[in-house]
């Protein structure tokens, strides 16, 4: 295969990490439990990260890598951040239903 | 000197707020003092007082300029002495509060009349709003009253300072107060109808006058005192030193909407007035009937017109600060504002009687108080401009007046003493000294009210 | 010494009436009882300075007399000033002589009362706005004396406040007085608009300048003469302003305040010769308020109503003599009718004084032998007010009805020669019910009169009326002869005219009067005063009440009129702006803004959940319409 | 290869779905385990080398097993991670699957327009991690360290910031207490509520 070629069409790629995207926001939206709403963001930054690679791949530039490694490290703050708020709300109501906790209601 | 006008009331109020809260006596001592050095001070120093610096230079330059001269020079003495006289009344629980509010709301109002830039203006008009919102918030009765008071008054500030931005940005300044500076174009009639209709709520003119009766009811009597006889003049200060100079053919344009509202406005409050039962609402309407003549007058562009609306703005100015003051008094000893039950209190209370008395003469115009001068000047005026009907129909809300002033001053001081209403002390020397520089004022204007135009033509 | 230009006795004469207002106003308290000394004198003083001018005047020689006073600028071109020429000369003799005699009288009349430095003050305040009036040189002094002597009138008549009926009946009084001001605040706009100027040397020497404004000009300083001097259809606060004390009504009500109108057409005589509809209008209203007063005077039972529609009655007369342009006749009825109504008005008080405030003629009778005085002194004005041959108000009265024919108005002759029989009639009938026949009342003849632990002399009172009764008969003859100083004064005072000759001759004219007059008399004491009335008097009194048609007794409905024209449409309109039209409709539009923007709120506050889940769905939404944005975009392009 | 990343995809669509299906958390941490797995693959093939281990390392490696001790952590409590009714709008779930049908077509649509592939600023592609090859480690390296110096340098920050913000979050510090006017106004708030409770 040549070095510049991608392994499949760049389209491909385009519409399985949209496809891995959407899945994780229907995660966010439909599942209740906090631990895997952050799951299913993991999996969105990762589709993202995904485009990141693959048009950099066929672009031959290297500033999506860059991209995608800036991605990582906020995504683990994220999820560090994320999950230290998942542990304080257990604390004060005894369950992690976000529906529960809904103090931002105007 | 025009800055010290401002800054001393400000920072003598903020300083009021280190005294005790229960503290009477001193902060008395310390308002009086400032407001009669603030009334003083214009007097004293010859010239006008200019102070500016500059203080935008884009999008379009702004000073911080201030000076008293012609009108503005009558409206600082008119404040100073009206915050005089209601910090000398002042007689409610937190007598220091409520002086430290009408410090700072002196302070803030010098600086709208004494502003020589549009935007200082802008800027202080709504500083001046915050603190009868905080006595309304403090003294009222209904909170809502205070809100509704600081809504409509702020949406006015809004479109103020939306014209004063677009009136900078398209002529290059606003630092035109004063100035000879003429401003059309064809954003001249929006920036006037924005200039207007902040003027308009703050006067206020029919049909944005329904923030006012309950805010004067409802607010202690020495603030209403300072709003109904300075505050509601911001508005006319701002016809005749904003809108007539420098957007003259926008006003001129949309002189008969102007004239049209001010006659409904002084018809208006005078029917109301004239079957209202609540004391303080029958001169607050009376108030909007008033003010619709001195708008009338500037809308007349008659140079003597003109000089009869700034007789008139002095003259309502003193006797509105003098009856609220004095059916505060009235509140204050019967506990009532229903003229239905008040009734026969001149019989024990002759000084409160006969300062009603001449407050209320002063209000129908009676001639030889300042009130008339104002009406006939103006109309004079008005007529001469080529306004034969508005000069006539101006004419049957003073027959009015007289009819709700009476009914007014009758229904309360004449009349069988009531059984049931405590007949309480007459005046106290703080509660006379309070009145008598207004009534005092009112029958020197009346006499001589060459002295005020003197300063104004010149 | 002549008076032309400067006079310095003018001061004295304008403001020691003020002096002693203030005075008796500062100090009342303190006072007590002397404030009637300095009352009185505050009012002798310048009278006396009166008089003196009026000797001054009388022996200048030139055509025009007058002094003239710059006072200040008032406005810019508004200046003041005193103007002392014959017109206001005999204005100012009468407001402080009758006025000096009123105050004494009043000394003796108001002396129970508690509050007599009170009346003293607003009475020396009366005289000085009164004098403000008549003395200014402008239009705008002369409104401002106008207003103030509304002001007076509205503190006398509601002198004692805590009558409800008197406080009502001077806030009526101070409205409808100031339809009056209003009314020449806009003729002098007309006028300072045309012609630049408000002192009356100007105006009137541009009279012209007016052209198509003149009529209007008169027409509404003709409403403020109307409203001051009780004419038709503004005459309804004359007679409830009687619920003053007595000396009042005879002041002010009487002798020289209503007749203010007068004074003002007088004054502006230039203006009424140039507009002849203008003339024509003054002189059908006089004549017209001059019946009407009349017939009303015939149905009233109160002594001091009956006075006060007669005295409207009269001034009818004189804004009819001035109306036609007989000034000089209007003139004299003002001067002679200063006497003998003032005359009357203290006899009358003296009475009611007897009476311990009765005031219903019903209940009195006999009163010849219990008030002698008043019976004499009232006997020489009732024959006065009749028009009786040499009495005062014969001369004058057969000026204006003569004038109103020498002038061309045949109709008003009649109706003045009529209203003189009516005159007659009434003023007989209140004569004879009150002093002849039995007494009818209830009160004591032998208790002491009035509420009284003290008493002034009885002749403090007695005499004033006195003066003023010899004044009824003897006032008339300053007007005739050819040159003794009073008809040299009257003579400066308008020019002559030459009138052509008219069919009916002055000699015919006093003799028709005289015969209408008698017959009026006549029929008062056919019904009055025959020895089977006298004896009758309760039973027929009480019968003639029941019987009087109900259209006099409503007083020709004017009342109801107003009432029902301007009274209770503004306060309906008034509950109407104030209970809906402000609350529901003006601050309804406010508020529907406010609940517009709270319903808005809620539409979105349906988003605002507070789920968390929600507003990621919302988020992605809005990625959503981004990308299908763009991506539209995109294949456009 | 296009078999391979056919494979790859059906792979990483199918764990990605077990993430979110799974009833416990934990077999979701399985799921998204074998999803990264298959990525870094992916990864692998799209020649980022450097960036397929940093996948394994820190997703894998550090980020899950976080998830796993949170986990482990809360499940020791009684109360179950789901209670009550779903308050989500019942339209929330079909409209999610049609945004995300919609977006699909969107960016597949998107991407298939012709794309220049171009070389200008990237490197050749040579063999696996040596210098000056596109997507080796030398290559990322000299990448981050040049001219990506400072976002590097950022990240750290952001690291600090979120550590921070952990240890005051989750860190065992003294509980927020109200001050008096606040509990004044929950009191005067609860009153009103029971009082509106006992009227109805």
């Amino acid at each position: 295969m040549r070095p510049d070629l991608l392994p499949v069409a760049l389209a491909n790629y385009v519409g399985l990490a949209s496809v891995i995207f959407f899945i994780g926001v229907a995660g966010v939206v439909v599942r209740r439990n906090p631990l895997i709403m952050l799951m299913s963001i993991e999996l969105m930054w990762n589709a993202a990260n995904l485009l990141f690679l693959a048009f950099a791949r066929a672009w031959l530039n290297n500033a999506g890598h860059i991209f995608a490694f800036l991605v990582i490290t906020v995504a683990a703050a994220e999820a560090a951040i994320g999950l230290a708020i998942v542990v304080v709300v257990f604390r004060s109501r005894a369950n992690v239903d976000v529906d529960e906790v809904a103090l931002m209601k105007g | 000197m025009a800055l010290v006008l401002i800054l001393l009331p400000i920072l003598a109020g903020c300083a009021l707020f280190a005294l005790p809260r229960g503290d009477r006596l001193w902060s008395r001592v310390i308002g009086c003092a400032v407001a009669a050095l603030t009334f003083e001070l214009p007097l004293l120093v010859g010239n006008d007082g200019a102070f500016a610096v500059r203080w935008l230079s884009r999008p379009f330059t702004a000073s911080l300029h201030f000076a008293w001269s012609g009108v503005s020079l009558w409206l600082v003495l008119l404040l100073a002495l009206c915050t005089f006289c209601a910090i000398v009344a002042t007689n409610v629980a937190q007598t220091r509060t409520l002086i430290a509010l009408l410090l700072l709301l002196e302070g803030t109002m010098m600086g709208v009349f004494t502003a020589r830039d549009i935007l200082a203006f802008a800027l202080f008009w709504d500083l001046m709003l915050i603190p009868p919102f905080f006595a309304l918030v403090e003294w009222g009765t209904h909170r809502e009253t205070a809100w509704r008071f600081l809504i409509y008054n702020f949406s006015g500030g809004l479109t103020l300072l939306l014209a004063t931005a677009a009136f900078g940005i398209l002529s290059g300044s606003t630092d035109v107060i004063g100035s000879t500076h003429q401003f059309a174009g064809s954003w001249a009639p929006w920036i006037f109808a924005g200039f207007a209709f902040a003027f308009a709520v703050k006067t206020p003119l029919w049909p944005l006058h329904t923030w006012m009766p309950a805010t004067y009811a409802d607010s202690p009597p020495p603030m209403v005192a300072v709003i109904s006889a300075v505050q509601s003049k911001a508005g006319l200060y701002g016809f005749i030193v904003i809108a007539l100079p420098c957007l003259r053919t926008a006003m001129a344009d949309w002189r008969w909407l102007i004239i049209a509202l001010a006659l409904v406005s002084l018809l208006y409050g005078a029917f109301i007035a004239l079957t209202q039962t609540d004391t303080k609402r029958i001169v607050a309407y009376s108030s909007l009937s008033h003010l619709g003549l001195i708008v009338l007058a500037i809308a007349s562009f008659n140079p003597v017109a003109l000089q009869g609306a700034v007789v008139y703005i002095v003259a309502h100015g003193l006797f509105s600060a003098a009856l609220f003051l004095i059916l505060g008094y009235m509140e204050e000893r019967e506990e009532t504002r229903s003229i239905s039950k008040l009734g026969g209190i001149g019989a024990n209370n002759p000084k409160l009687a006969g300062a009603f008395t001449i407050a209320a003469l002063a209000a129908l115009g009676l001639p030889g108080l300042a009130g008339f001068a104002g009406e006939i000047v103006i109309l004079t005026g008005v007529f001469k401009a080529g306004y034969l009907w508005p000069a006539l129909i101006a004419l049957v809300p003073i027959v009015i007046a007289s009819a709700y002033m009476l009914r007014l001053l009758q229904d309360a001081i004449n009349g069988p003493v009531i059984a049931t209403l405590p007949q309480r002390r007459d005046l106290t020397f703080a509660e006379a000294l309070a009145v008598a520089p207004l009534l005092a004022a009112l029958l020197f204007i009346g006499i001589y009210p060459h002295a005020i135009l003197t300063a104004v033509l010149r | 010494m002549g008076i032309d230009g400067a006079y310095p006795l003018l001061f004295v004469i304008w403001l020691v009436p003020l002096a002693g207002a203030i005075v008796n106003w500062a100090f009342g308290p303190q006072l007590k009882r002397s404030a009637t000394i300095i009352g009185s004198a505050a009012i002798g003083i310048p009278f006396v300075a009166t008089l003196m001018a009026w000797n001054a005047a009388t022996q200048s020689s030139g055509a025009a007399v007058g002094a003239h006073q710059n006072l200040f600028s008032w406005m810019p071109g508004f200046d003041f000033g005193l103007l002392l020429d014959p017109l206001s000369l005999i204005w100012a003799l009468i407001i402080t002589g009758v006025g000096f005699l009123i105050h004494a009288y009043s000394v003796g009349y108001m002396w129970s009362d508690s509050a007599i430095a009170r009346f003293f003050a607003y009475m020396n305040f009366f005289v000085f706005a009164m004098l403000t009036l008549v003395l200014s040189d402008n239009f705008v002094g002369l409104l401002v004396g106008w207003g103030l002597v509304g002001l007076a009138s509205y503190f006398l008549i509601g002198f004692w406040f805590f009558k409800p009926v008197a406080v009502a009946a001077a806030r009526k009084a101070f409205v409808i007085n100031v339809v009056g001001d209003v009314a020449i605040m806009f003729a002098i706009f007309m006028m300072f608009a045309k012609i630049g100027s408000i002192t009356f040397a100007n105006v009137f020497a541009h009279v012209g300048a007016l052209d198509g404004w003149l009529f209007w000009t008169c027409l509404f300083l003709f409403i403020g003469a109307a409203a001051k001097s009780a004419q038709i259809p503004l005459h309804t606060w004359l007679p409830d302003a009687m619920e003053g004390p007595t000396p009042v009504s005879a002041l002010i009500h009487a002798a020289t305040m209503v007749t203010a109108g007068v004074y003002l057409v007088a004054r502006c005589w230039p203006l009424w010769n140039a507009s002849h509809s203008a003339q024509l209008l003054v002189g059908t209203i006089g004549g017209l308020t001059a019946l009407a007063g009349a017939l009303l005077g015939i149905a009233q039972w109160d002594i001091k109503r009956i006075l006060a529609y007669s005295t409207m009655s009269q001034i009818g007369y004189m804004i009819m003599g001035v109306g036609v342009g007989a000034y000089q006749a209007g003139v004299a009825h003002f001067f002679t009718h200063a006497f003998f109504k003032a005359c009357l008005f203290l006899g009358a008080g003296i009475v009611i004084h007897e009476l311990a405030d009765e005031q219903d003629i019903r209940r009195m009778g006999g009163m010849r032998s219990r008030a002698p005085v008043a019976f004499f002194a009232m006997f020489a004005a009732v024959l006065a007010i009749s028009g009786f041959p040499g009495f005062a108000g014969f001369f004058s009265k057969d000026q204006v009805v003569f004038g109103a024919l020498e002038h061309g108005h045949p109709w008003l002759y009649a109706v003045g020669i009529v209203t003189a029989g009516i005159t007659a009639y009434y003023m007989f009938r209140l004569f004879f019910v009150t002093f002849f026949g039995t007494y009818r009342g209830d009160v004591d003849p032998e208790h002491e009169p009035a509420r009284g632990e003290s008493h002034a002399p009885a002749w403090i009172m007695a005499l004033p009326v006195a003066i003023l009764g010899i004044f009824s008969v003897i006032a008339g003859y300053a007007m005739i002869g050819s040159n003794p100083p009073w008809s040299r004064l009257f003579a400066h005072t308008f020019p002559s005219e030459n009138l052509p000759p008219v069919a009916i001759g002055e000699g015919w004219t006093t003799a028709i009067l005289f015969v209408v007059m008698a017959a009026g008399i006549a029929i008062a004491y056919a019904r009055y005063a025959t020895p089977v009335a006298l004896a009758n008097a309760p039973a027929r009194l009480r019968l003639e009440s029941e019987r009087m048609p109900a259209v006099l007794v409503r007083l020709f409905y004017f009342d109801d009129v107003i009432d029902w024209l301007f009274v209770k449409p503004s306060l309906a309109l008034g509950r109407f702006f104030g209970s809906w039209f402000d609350p529901d409709f003006i601050d309804g539009a406010v508020r529907g803004l406010v609940t517009l923007s709270t319903e808005l709120a809620a539409v979105v506050r349906y988003f605002q959940n507070g789920l968390l889940r929600s507003y990621a769905l919302i988020v992605v939404f809005g990625a959503a319409c981004f990308a299908i944005y763009y991506a539209l975009q995109g294949t456009v392009r | 290869m296009t078999i391979a990343f056919w494979a790859l995809a059906v792979l990483l669509v199918a764990s990605a779905m077990f993430v979110i299906t799974a009833k416990k958390p934990v077999h979701s941490v399985a799921g998204l385990l074998a999803h990264f797995f298959f990525l870094a693959i992916t990864y692998f093939m799209l020649s980022a080398e450097f960036l397929a281990v940093i996948q394994l390392i820190v997703y894998s490696g550090a980020i899950l097993m976080l998830f796993v001790f949170v986990i482990a952590l809360l499940s020791s409590g009684v109360a179950p991670f789901s209670v009550g009714p779903d308050r989500l709008p019942k339209i929330a779930a079909p409209a999610t699957l049609i945004v995300a049908v919609l977006l699909g077509f969107v960016a597949y649509g998107i991407s298939r327009e012709p794309i220049v592939l171009a070389n200008e600023h990237g490197v050749a592609a040579g063999p696996v991690g040596a210098a000056g090859v596109f997507g080796s480690v030398a290559d990322f390296g000299h990448a981050l360290f040049t001219t990506n110096l400072l976002p590097f340098e950022i990240t750290a920050f952001i690291l600090m910031v979120a550590v921070i913000g952990v240890i005051l979050l989750a860190g065992d510090h003294v509980p927020y207490v109200p001050t008096r006017r606040r509990a004044r106004i929950v009191e005067r708030d609860m009153r009103e509520a029971i009082v509106r409770a006992g009227e109805e």
